[in-house]
C-alpha cells in the first residue's frame, strides 16, 4: 500500500505545470473568445510532439508509452488547473479508453499511433438532446444491411465533437430497448450523412457539439467491442472517463482555492488583508477540506481504473464524480465571493472556473446521478 | 392579522390594472419582463420613455408625500402598487434609484431649493439618478472613500473613481459620496454631493460581467464639477446622509424583485416539466423548496410593511438581504440542475445567454453588491444581536 | 393586509413569556426526569384557570373564547421557549381543532367546556409502528356492528396518549385502501380493550405513547365528522396542528439564538468574548436568518387556518412545517456548538431544545414529506 | 500508486487474524464492537483485562520501536493491523492514550529513566493514561490554562482544575499541563507532569452528557503530588512538549475510529431496509452520500500514511479533524432521520438509548472536542494555507 505519486509522476506534474501555466492561460482563453478557432491546434500538436501526452495510456505496440490513468493523473490535474481548451480529454479519455477497452486490433493499429502522435483526435458521442445519462435512454439507432450498418439519431453535448478526426458512437439496434442492443462504431468525422455542429457554451473552455446522423454508413470493422455487452463497454469507457474527469475537477478546484487565498491576501478592506478575517479563512479551510476529499476519492478510483478492477471502479468513478463535482462547484463559488466585486467581473478569472466547474459537474452526470449509483452498488 | 386588502385598497388596485392595462402594450409591449437586476442594460431607451408615460400618468413615486409629487398612497397601496406592476409584466422601474434613493434623502435631508429643483423630475422621469459609493478601495469598507471634492470658487471639483455604478450611461445626476475635508479619516470629512454626468470631467467605462453584460461601469471623475450649493445635508456630514439613504428602504420595491424571482422561477417549472425532471424527487425537492424560500421572501416583507410609519424595522428588517441573495444564489444553481446538460448552452454564440443562465450568472453577484453576505452577518450580528464589534 | 400581531396578542404573549419563563424551566424538567408523573398537573390547572388558555379556540357557546389560530400563536410560542411539557398542544391543536372541524354538536357540547375548564385533555392518534405519514398508510381498522363499531389496531408516537382523557383515533374500514374508508372516533382513555403504553424518548419535554387497540367498541356517538370525507377532515386537522406545530418550533428555535448569543457574550476565550468572533457572528445572523424566515411562514400559515382557506392552509402548513422544523434544527445545532464543552452537558441546557427540535421535525411529517407536499401542490 | 498489500504484509495480516480469532471470544464475545468515542465508559474492566492480554500477546504498541517494547512495524503494516482488530470486533483500545499520545511524546521527549518506569507498563496494558490539558477557561484557547504547579522540596504540588478528562476514573497517570512560572502568561511557563491519579489530592467527577453518560469527567487538584522528576522535557518548556503530542498521531489509529462509523452506517443500512426508507429517493442520495464520505475517510487516511515518515503531512494532513468530525455529525443526523419517528423512542427507561441515538447525540461533540471545528479551521486555514492570524 503507498498512496502517493511516485518521483516519476510529480516530474511529470510538475513539468505539465511549467508548460500549462504558460501556454493555456485565461488571457488566450479570452483573446480566442469569439473566434471561430476551436483549439489552438499548434499548441495541442506541441503537446503531442514534444510532450507525448498523447501517447501515455497507449500501449507501446502502437507507439504509446503504455503507462496508466494514474499517471494520467498529473496531467489532467493540471489541466484542470489551466483550464486547457484543447481536444486531449475528448481524445484520451473518452476515445483512447475506448479502444482500449474494446477496439479490434486492427483498429487500434490503425488508430492509435496516429493519436499518440497527435495526428487524429478522437472523440465519443454517447448523450442525445434528452441530456440523460442512462445508457438505456440513448435512442440512435442502427441498422444492420448486409455488412454495413447505417445509423440513424441525434448526438447532443458531444466533447470536441466538431474537430475530432473519429467519433465513436453508441447506438442501439433498431427496436432494441434497455440496455439490450447497444453497440459503439467509429465513424470517421467527415462521414457522409454526419452533420456537425458546435454549440455555443457558457463554459467556454470547452467545446460541445451536436452531432446529427442521418443514414451514415459503417462497415462492420468499424464495430467497437464486437464480442462485448455494448451496454457494459460504454459504461467502463464512461466510469474511466468519470475518474478522470474528477481529477481534473479536483485541479479547477484547487486553482480556485489557490487564487482566493492569494487574492486575500493581497486585497485589504478596514485596513487589512481580507484574508485575516475569520470569514474568509473559514471558508478557505472548507475549500482545502473538499479539495483534499475530493482528491482522494478521484485518485482511488484512478487506482481501480489502473488495475481494471471493474466493480470498484464502477463504485469509485460514480463516487468520486459526484464528489468532485460539489467539491469543484463550492471551491469555484466561494473564489467568486471572496473576490468580491471583481470577482464577477469577465476581467478577472473566478467565472471561467465558475463556469467549467458547473459543465463538468453536468458532464458524465450529475452528483445526483453518481449517488444514486453508488446507492445500488451498495445493495440499497 | 389580515394578509388581505379592504376594498378601498381592492379599488385603487383595479386603478391601477387598468392603467397598466391600457398604456403598457403597443411598442412597449416588449418590454413585459424585461430590465431590472441582471437585466438592466437592456431596452434602456424604451424604459426610459415608458417612464416618462408613467410619470405622466402620477405613477412614479407614489410613495412620496403628494407636496413633493407623489400621491402619498399607504404601504398597502405600494404593495399592491407593486403586485399589479409585476403582474402586468411591468418592466424593471429605470428610475428606481431616483425614487427609492436619491428622492427621500433630499425630502429628509434637502433644503426647499433643492426638493424644488431635483424631485419634479424624478417624478415625471425626466431625469435619471445614478449611485456613486464605491470605490476600488472601499467595496466592503465604504468609509475608506477617497474620491476627494474641494470647493473651487462656487464649484466643487471633483477628482477620484467610483465603481459598480449601474445606469451610469443613462444617468442625468449621480449622488457621490467624497472626501471634502482632506485632511479626514473614515466617515468624518465626506459630503454628499450631486454631481450632473454630462460633462467632460466624467468618463464612464462600462464594466464587462461574467454575463458578456456590461449592466455596472466604472466612473472616472478627472477635474468634474458641480455647483456649491449641491451638497445634501451639509459639508463634511455626508456619511450621515449616506447611512439615511439605506435606512429608507423599507422594502414595498423589494416586491417587486420578488415577482422577478417568481417570473423565473415559473420558467424553470416549466422546463422541469418539459424535460421530464419535474419528476425526479430530488429536484421536486428542491422546487418545492424555492418555492417556499419565495413565499418566505414575500412574507417577510409584508411583515416589514406593516411596521408602523418611524418606528424600529426590528430583526426582521436586518435579514432582508441575507435572504433574498442567497434564495438567488441557490435557485440560480437550480434552475441549471434542471437543465441539466442543456445549462451550458447558449442561445447563440458568441455569448446570447437565456434568462435562466443570466440569472445564474447574475445572482453571483447578489450575494456581493450592495454589502457582501459577509458584511450582511456583520451588521446582523452587530446590529440586530447586539454582539461585540471586536 | 396587517401582518403583525396587535397589542392584545403581543400582551398575551409578554404574559405567557413571564408566566412560563417561572413555571415550565429546565431545572423542572431536569428535576421530573426519570419520575413516573408525566406532567405538572397542578400548572396545567392553572393555565387552564388562571390564564384561559385552553378556552381560547373554544367558541363562546361552549364557554370558549371563540379566538382563533393566530391569537394562540403568542402561547405556543412561548411554550416553544420553554419547552413546555404539558398536554396543551395535543389537547387544543389535535383535539380541540379535531372537534371544531369535525365534532357533532352532541360531542362539542360534552367535551369543549370540559376541555375550556382544563378538567378533561385530548389527543389524536394517528401515527403507527410504520411511522408513515400519508393517511393511506392507516393500519388501524374498525367494524361495524350494528350500532357498534369494533376498533382493532396499534397507533404509536401519540402526543400525551397515556395520559388524554379522550383520544380521537384514525381507522379505516376493514377491507378498504387508500385514502378510503377513513373514519375518526373519539374514544375514552380508559376505554376497554385499550391498552395505553407511556414510550421512553430521547426529548424527555414531551410524551409519547403507544396505544393498542383490541376490540374496542363505540357507539355511533362517537363518530367525528360523520358526514365528512375522513381523509379530508383527518388533513384539515393535521394542517392546523403543523401550522401550529411551526410556531412552537419558532419559539424554540429564537430561543436556541437567544441562548447562544448570551452565551457567546459572556464566555471569554483569547482574552475576549467568544461572541466577537466572525465565525461566531456569521452562525449567530444565519440563526436569526432562518428564525425570522420561519417565523414569517409560520404566522402567514396560521393567518390562512384563521381564516378557514383550506387550500391555502395545506400549502402554507406543509411549506411552514418543512421550514420551521430544518430552522429549528440548525439553531439547536448551532446552539451547541457555540455553547462549545458545556453545549453537550446534561447540566447546560442546549440539549434539550436540540432534542426537542429533533423530535419536532418528525412528528406530524419530516421537511422531506413537506417538500413533496408542496410539490403537488404546486402542480408538479 | 498501489491499494492493495505485499505478500510479506499479508503474511502479518493472517498473523494479526489468528491472534484475534483465538483470544477475542468468551468472556471477551461481549465486548465486540464496544468502547471508542461515544462508548467509551463501557465495558471498562473487561476492557483492561483485554489490553492486557493483547499486551502479553505483544500487540499493544505495536508501531513503536522494538527498544521501548514495540514491534517496530511499519505504517502498513498498522493499517492492516488496524482493519483486521475492526473487522474481528476489537473493542476500543483501553489504553489508547497511552499508546498514541504519553508513549510517542516519551520516546520523543522523556529521560531514560522516564522511559523505563513508564512506557513498559503502557505496552503491557498494565498502566492506563488520561489527558490533563483543557480547563473550564482553557478550552479552544488552550494556552490560557491556569493550573497551577510549585515545587516543594522534592514534589510538584499542583492546584487547579482540569475538564473534559475522558477514563480518568480508571486511569492510573494523568499527563497534566501546568504552570509552572507563577508569572507567566500564555504557551511560557508551562510544564509537562505525570501525575498519579491514585492520591488524595485528586478529586474526579463525573459529567453528565446529554447521553445520561458520564464519558468525561472534571479532574480537581487540590495539592496532590508528583514527584519533581515526573517533568517531561523541562521546567516551563511543556507547551513545545503538548504540541509535539499532537503531532505524533499520523492517523493509522483514525482507521479504528472510522471501522466503528462503518459499524453505525452499517446499522442504518440496515434499519433502513428495514423500515422501507432505502426506497426513499432522499435517503438513498444522503446513504450514497455517507458511504462516499466514509470512503474519503479511509482514502484521507491513506495518502496520510503513505508519507515519508518524518515529512511534513502537508495539506491533507490537516483537514482530518474536521473531515471525520463533520462525516459523523452528519451521518447522526442521518441515522436518525432514517429511523423517523422511532428515533426519539429510547430502547428502555427512562433513557437507555441505542447505538445509532447515542451516535447522532454524541456526534455533537465531535465537532467540539480536540479543538472545534471553528479552532480548526482557524489552523487549516493558518498552517496549511498560510492566511495572516490578524
Amino acid at each position: 500500500m503507498h498512496f502517493r505519486f511516485n518521483e516519476e509522476q510529480l516530474e511529470l506534474g510538475r513539468a505539465a505545470r511549467r508548460f500549462l501555466e504558460v501556454e493555456s492561460t485565461t488571457d488566450k482563453l479570452r483573446a480566442a473568445f469569439g473566434s471561430d478557432e476551436l483549439y489552438d491546434a499548434e499548441l495541442y500538436r506541441r503537446i503531442a510532439e514534444e510532450l507525448g501526452w498523447l501517447a501515455l495510456l497507449i500501449p507501446e505496440e502502437y507507439d504509446g508509452l503504455g503507462l496508466t490513468a494514474v499517471d494520467l493523473m498529473p496531467i489532467l490535474e493540471e489541466m484542470g488547473r489551466s483550464l486547457y481548451r484543447g481536444p486531449f480529454f475528448s481524445t484520451v479519455c473518452l476515445g483512447v479508453n475506448a479502444l482500449l477497452l474494446g477496439g479490434s486490433a486492427a483498429q487500434k493499429e490503425e488508430i492509435l499511433p496516429l493519436v499518440a502522435a497527435g495526428e487524429e483526435t478522437l472523440t465519443l458521442a454517447y448523450s442525445e438532446p434528452h441530456g440523460r445519462h442512462e445508457i438505456d435512454a440513448i435512442e440512435t439507432h442502427f441498422e444492420e444491411r448486409g455488412d454495413e450498418f447505417v445509423l440513424h439519431g441525434v448526438k447532443r453535448y458531444v466533447l470536441d465533437g466538431v474537430s475530432a478526426d473519429r467519433v465513436i458512437v453508441a447506438a442501439r439496434s433498431k427496436g432494441s430497448v434497455g440496455e439490450e442492443g447497444i453497440r459503439l462504431f467509429v465513424v470517421p468525422g467527415d462521414a457522409e450523412g454526419l452533420t456537425r455542429k458546435r454549440l455555443p457554451t457558457l463554459d467556454i473552455s470547452r467545446n460541445e457539439a451536436e452531432l446529427i446522423f442521418e443514414g451514415v454508413r459503417v462497415g462492420r470493422d468499424a464495430v467497437v467491442g464486437a464480442d462485448l455487452d455494448g451496454a457494459a463497454l460504454l459504461e467502463s469507457i464512461l466510469d474511466r472517463a468519470r475518474a478522470a474527469l474528477a481529477v481534473e475537477q479536483v485541479g479547477g478546484a484547487e486553482r480556485c482555492l489557490d487564487m482566493a487565498v492569494a487574492y486575500s491576501l493581497e486585497r485589504k478592506q478596514f485596513g487589512r488583508p481580507i484574508g485575516s478575517f475569520q470569514a474568509i479563512k473559514h471558508k478557505a479551510a472548507d475549500m482545502l477540506w473538499k479539495v483534499e476529499s475530493a482528491r482522494s476519492i478521484a485518485y482511488a478510483a484512478n487506482v481501480a481504473a489502473a488495475s481494471d478492477d471493474g466493480l470498484l471502479l464502477r463504485e469509485l468513478a460514480s463516487s468520486a464524480k459526484a464528489y468532485a463535482s460539489d467539491a469543484y462547484f463550492f471551491c469555484a463559488s466561494e473564489n467568486i465571493q471572496i473576490h468580491g466585486g471583481v470577482g464577477f467581473t469577465w476581467e478577472y478569472d473566478p467565472h471561467f472556473y465558475f463556469k467549467r466547474a458547473k459543465a463538468s459537474e453536468e458532464l458524465l452526470g450529475h452528483a445526483d446521478f453518481h449517488r444514486e449509483r453508488v446507492a445500488r452498488a451498495m445493495g440499497l | 392579522m389580515d394578509l388581505s386588502f379592504s376594498k378601498e385598497e381592492e379599488a385603487f388596485r383595479r386603478e391601477v390594472r387598468a392603467f397598466l392595462e391600457d398604456n403598457l402594450k403597443g411598442d412597449f409591449e416588449k418590454l413585459k419582463g424585461r430590465g431590472g437586476p441582471g437585466d438592466e442594460h437592456s431596452f434602456v431607451e424604451e424604459r426610459i420613455e415608458w417612464g416618462k408615460v408613467m410619470g405622466r400618468a402620477g405613477w412614479n413615486c407614489i410613495g412620496w408625500p403628494k407636496e413633493h409629487g407623489g400621491r402619498g398612497v399607504s404601504l398597502n397601496e405600494e404593495v399592491i402598487f407593486n403586485e399589479e406592476y409585476v403582474r402586468a409584466g411591468g418592466p424593471g422601474r429605470i428610475g428606481h434609484i431616483g425614487e427609492t434613493l436619491l428622492g427621500p434623502t433630499l425630502i429628509h435631508f434637502g433644503t426647499e431649493e433643492q426638493k424644488k429643483r431635483f424631485l419634479p423630475p424624478i417624478v415625471s422621469g425626466e431625469e435619471l439618478w445614478c449611485q456613486g459609493y464605491s470605490e476600488p478601495n472601499a467595496g466592503s469598507d465604504l468609509a475608506n472613500i477617497q474620491t476627494k471634492a474641494r470647493l473651487v470658487g462656487d464649484e466643487w471639483v471633483i477628482e477620484g473613481q467610483k465603481i459598480w455604478t449601474s445606469l451610469a450611461h443613462w444617468s442625468d445626476w449621480c449622488f457621490v459620496l467624497c472626501r471634502t475635508d482632506p485632511d479626514s479619516e473614515r466617515h468624518r470629512g465626506i459630503s454628499y454631493l450631486l454631481v450632473p454626468m454630462d460633462q467632460p470631467g466624467i468618463e464612464i467605462v462600462p464594466i464587462e460581467q461574467m454575463t458578456g453584460d456590461s449592466e455596472f461601469a466604472e466612473v472616472f471623475f478627472d477635474g468634474a464639477k458641480t455647483h456649491k450649493d449641491n451638497v445634501v445635508g451639509g459639508v463634511n456630514e455626508g456619511w450621515k446622509v449616506a447611512m439615511g439613504t439605506l435606512a429608507f428602504e423599507r422594502g414595498a420595491s423589494t416586491l417587486g424583485q420578488q415577482a422577478q424571482f417568481e417570473r423565473e422561477l415559473n420558467l424553470v417549472i416549466s422546463a422541469a416539466k418539459e424535460n421530464g425532471r419535474a419528476r425526479d424527487p430530488q429536484i421536486r425537492q428542491r422546487l418545492a423548496d424555492a418555492y417556499i424560500g419565495l413565499r418566505i421572501l414575500r412574507y417577510n416583507a409584508l411583515r416589514i410593511l406593516s411596521v408602523q410609519e418611524g418606528a424600529d424595522l426590528g430583526r426582521e428588517g436586518s435579514i432582508s438581504k441575507l435572504a433574498w441573495s442567497n434564495w438567488h444564489r441557490d435557485f440560480g444553481k437550480l434552475a441549471m440542475d434542471v437543465l441539466g446538460l442543456e445549462a451550458n448552452i447558449a442561445e447563440g454564440a458568441p455569448y446570447e445567454l437565456n434568462l435562466l443562465q443570466k440569472a445564474y450568472l447574475f445572482s453571483r453577484s447578489d450575494t456581493i453588491y450592495a454589502g457582501t453576505n459577509e458584511i450582511q452577518r456583520n451588521i446582523i450580528a452587530e446590529r440586530a444581536l447586539g454582539m461585540p464589534k471586536v
